[in-house]
């Protein structure tokens, strides 16, 4: 009986609350769409955006991008060379 | 003379008793699960190698001032090492996919019914007299439907900590087992019909979305469940520093050096609980079967959830991504994607399960702060 | 029925105080300033964060055997975090600015008249009985005008543990706000010709000078205030690991993987003491203050002194590079070196700024020692 | 009365003894000049020498200068070709 | 007036005793072995300086709730430090020369007959009234001779507490100084003729030899000598995580991040034992003359050893290696290769003797348990 | 006497079971040796297989690899073309 009552109660309380957080995430993603960031620059994809290791920092990330430009150049013209 | 037969009296094959050799036997069973079956091996070669240095006779290890005994007593007994694992997740997890369809938030809260089904299944069998579980040991087994370890160890180190090991192991190796036990699950309550469902692309999700959904979480647990605030604050702090950018110093080490120092100590804390007297016992049987109950119907709750959202909703769902519900990151949401991909080579359902996913994440946490407040 | 009322009456925001509710928004607002405006996140977004999960109701966070109450008990009421991240900061400290020219350690004294006019002014708030500081909590209060966060929190742990939420937050919101606090009054107190002086380059400092100095000043320490002698040995040690070239893996452990763990536990444990019991006091605005006119008093002193020191010495010296030995490090020094340049291109003081610095962090230690000595 | 002491005597200290150390640096740099170190190759000039984080080892150190010199001249090549 | 007087008794240099200022030379000097000469400047710099601190009068650092006897309280009184260093040490353990050739384990057994006959002396010297050492004590000394600073602190830490200071400084000064302390003996006790003898490539070994051979180490300890497991346990653990290539990042943090935090603290610990009262007594004399005396006999031993099996076996065997048999890990194995170098220009020994040299970390384990064991 | 007993049963425990561990692992390597595992490709030489530190994952190693490979490439060009 104690069990019966605290599964029902419990997947009751389970389901409202992330019922609840469906609604304030819905609400929260529109509230920020109307008021846009100052630096709308930083809008990133649905997937994860920043590798989960590694250096986030903004020259990290500038770095290593050109790091990759630079290879793949030296890449490229190392194929054309053969 | 005399020196001798105390040396030999000394010696740990003088000392040893068959359920201890049964117990290192165990552990290496868990080794080899882990190195040669890759069965989640972060968490089960420590776990593994401490159960073995947790049953040599003769010498304490996991007793009284024994170097794992003190691991438990400083992480395990308190809480901490848990946590901050859990911190760690949070801070390795991204929340986007889930941000663009929140909607799959009730996938994941489908999925725990696999949690309070395994509740009632311990109490059934005590009223049956198979075993004897107080409703804080039926409690601490449901969890392990959670499919999530740190959910699971801090549980039951609250309620039942008596049941630690074999809570831990179940919860790991039915981690580890998810590819072979949801399948077929999956294919019984769904058609190729709906396998085949392809799903549109999720949208683009901002920085800013994703600083403040961990801040909304953070407050609804405080207004609703409190009990379930110190899993979901130390999850939803580390989500915070890796997605509010302007700590990455801190980020990184809690996904590295943090997390690894505490997983090492925390494995062989829960290794110390395989003391063949703990273990060896008639309800560990129970607890392994409980638990691949729980596994099997939070999957199936969770599939069945998809059905019902397909029938509802305007957009198509495809039902498989539920099973993604029960959590086990990121293992399920891979399942899922294999299983969907043999339907329709053109289905690529990884992200769209990843929502779910991480979804069922925070509903066992959710669960889990329920739980402690009824019954704890 | 009944079990539905107790559930409510479980809730959050069934048990939630009006006061409670005040520091889950200060511990928004700390949030918002450390992610949106910069303010030191490294421990304003732990220390935020930690206070949302101490004003949690109906659950023990911060309270009893609460995960933030034994980050607290484990680190801030024994000193050990503080010390820790003091080695840390060592261990990332150049003396070479200051060992190129000496003097400048001078600035680094006149810049502490700020913490002992702030000690003067909260008993002066006392006499007039605007305030009920006691000896040892105007000690600590004064130290928030070192503009070091570690000091502040070791002293304060020591002398007024139940000031040391709002003593911490006070510290680093002031250390962020360095960038405006300080150029009105520097401005202020200087003449356009010697905010323009330009001064010679530094001289080359070798290996050995920068081995032996961190010896020099633990030997100094341990002979003159002995009581300063945990926070400066520490600061030393790290330096020393730095400088000596041979322990290259312990130096790049201390500066990363240990101070970010211990920074996360600080931060976490310092936001447990924003318990709206504690912080919502009369005292706390008297704290905010204080602490603020600390900052002020030592710009001004440290600007006198780089005067008098230009007045008397043959060599050029711009006295902005005296509002540096407030420490605040880095920021104080590149708030030299901007408003230096603003009065004349050509100047780059950022390097002599760096001397007087970290003289600063060596003079509030100074000053934490004789209040620990004298009033602990 | 009891603040105005602590300030005073504070503030004195704190003078005191950061002439003292101002004193015994000074003196202490004249001596390590008079007796240069055997391998005087690691003198240093007033800035960091040492970057605050990463590897310090020699080999790293001479890694790393490598691998900038390799990809500034792949840099310049792959601008020189376009 | 009466202030100032009172500040005056405060300082240092009114407190200070000679003894004090003693130890803060020997301080000093350990520091400068460490950075000049490169004495095992991982674990001297920071005892060194623990030394220092430990020894600065009117603060207790090193005593009461001083931060260095709380990490001692912490790590050294429980034998968690050691425990986790030698698991990292294990992390770092390579055994594949030891399995391309296990008969070079008997030369790391040898080698122990240090640690014995050092026992023995320590005892002859009471029996003489030179010193007054317990059997414990002399067993604690005797561990000097392993040549191993986790397991001569470990041993140390449970037998004698009080001599761990002089122990530990003893083991470490000795272990750097193995260039200078071996050499003479091996010339000693081998002919020009055994030192050319050049040996044959070690064969391939496989990564299953590597998982397996961790395992087989633990399960015989545990059922041979159970109170050598702790130390061996958690080597075996750390070789484990290693080699079976499934935990990789846990490996790197038990390499690095971890292993280097418990550095720091295990060496600031140590140091905190090096208050005057304890180190300049008598029997610190005492201890050093004996831990030379047993690096020397296992020096000796290990080569005669080397000798007798290259007499005995068909393989020839370089008597030179056994010298490696002390561990000293990995400098003896380098003197081993210097030393053969010297006779041969062609002989390359240095993989040779890394089998003997991780032997003799199994082999002073070993011995620690039977001391433990037998006299504990 | 307490002493010399200590010191010939330790050393002939440290004996003993060294002498036990020599037997045990030669018959484990010969076992292990009839028995090979299913991806022989793994086997390792005598001497250390992986660097101690660094990371050990196959990804990391073929992208080290292949960058070293192009570096290696970008070398030999700026060469020749100097
Ligand atoms: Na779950
Ligand atoms: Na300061
Ligand atoms: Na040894």
């Amino acid at each position: 009986m104690q069990g019966v009552n605290l599964a029902l109660v419990g997947m009751g309380v389970v389901f409202t609350f992330l019922a609840a957080l469906v609604f304030l995430t819905t609400l929260m993603s529109r509230v920020v769409a109307r008021y846009p960031a100052p630096d709308a620059g930083l809008e990133t994809i649905g997937g994860d955006s920043r590798p989960a290791s590694g250096s986030n920092s903004p020259e990290g990330v500038a770095d290593r991008q050109r790091l990759v430009a630079v290879i793949t150049a030296a890449i490229r013209q190392h194929r054309g060379h053969r | 003379m005399e020196l001798l037969t105390e040396l030999w009296y000394s010696t740990g094959i003088y000392q040893l008793e068959l359920k201890q050799a049964a117990m290192i036997l165990v552990g290496l069973l868990l080794l080899y699960l882990a190195i040669s079956k890759k069965f989640e091996p972060l968490l089960l070669v420590p776990i593994g190698f401490g159960g073995i240095l947790a049953n040599i006779p003769g010498v304490d290890i996991a007793l009284s001032e024994g170097v794992l005994a003190q691991f438990y007593q400083m992480g395990l007994s308190t809480g901490v090492f848990p946590l901050l694992i859990f911190m760690g997740v949070g801070a390795m997890t991204d929340f986007g996919p889930l941000l663009a369809n929140p909607r799959t938030l009730l996938l994941g809260a489908a999925a725990q019914f696999g949690i309070f089904a395994t509740v009632l299944g311990a109490l059934f069998f005590t009223d049956l007299g198979w075993f004897d579980f107080t409703l804080q040991q039926a409690a601490a087994i449901g969890i392990i439907g959670g499919a999530d370890g740190p959910t699971a160890i801090y549980v039951s180190g609250i309620l039942a900590p008596e049941l630690l090991g074999p809570i831990a192991v179940a919860a790991y190796s039915y981690m580890a087992l998810v590819p072979l036990i949801q399948p077929p699950i999956m294919r019984m309550f769904t058609s190729e019909d709906e396998r085949r469902i392809e799903m549109t692309q999720l949208r683009v999700v901002s920085q800013r979305e994703k600083i403040i959904f961990p801040l909304l979480l953070l407050i609804l647990v405080a207004l609703a469940i409190p009990s379930a605030a110190p899993l979901l604050g130390m999850f939803c702090f580390g989500n915070l520093m890796k997605e509010c950018g302007v700590v990455d110093r801190l980020t990184k080490t809690a996904q590295n050096a943090l997390i690894n120092i505490v997983t090492i100590l925390l494995g062989l804390a829960v290794g110390s609980r395989l003391m063949a007297d703990e273990f060896l016992v008639a309800s560990t049987l129970g607890i392994l079967a409980l638990g691949m109950v729980a596994f099997a119907i939070g999957t199936m709750t969770g599939v069945l959830m998809g059905k019902l959202m397909n029938y509802l909703s305007a957009a198509k769902i495809n039902p498989l991504i539920g099973a993604a519900g029960v959590s086990a990151v990121p293992m399920a949401a891979r399942v899922v994607n294999r299983v969907g991909t043999e339907a329709n080579p053109h289905n690529f359902l990884l992200m769209h399960a990843m929502g779910p996913n991480v979804a069922g994440v925070i509903g066992s946490a959710i669960a889990a702060g329920i739980l402690i407040e009824m019954v704890g």
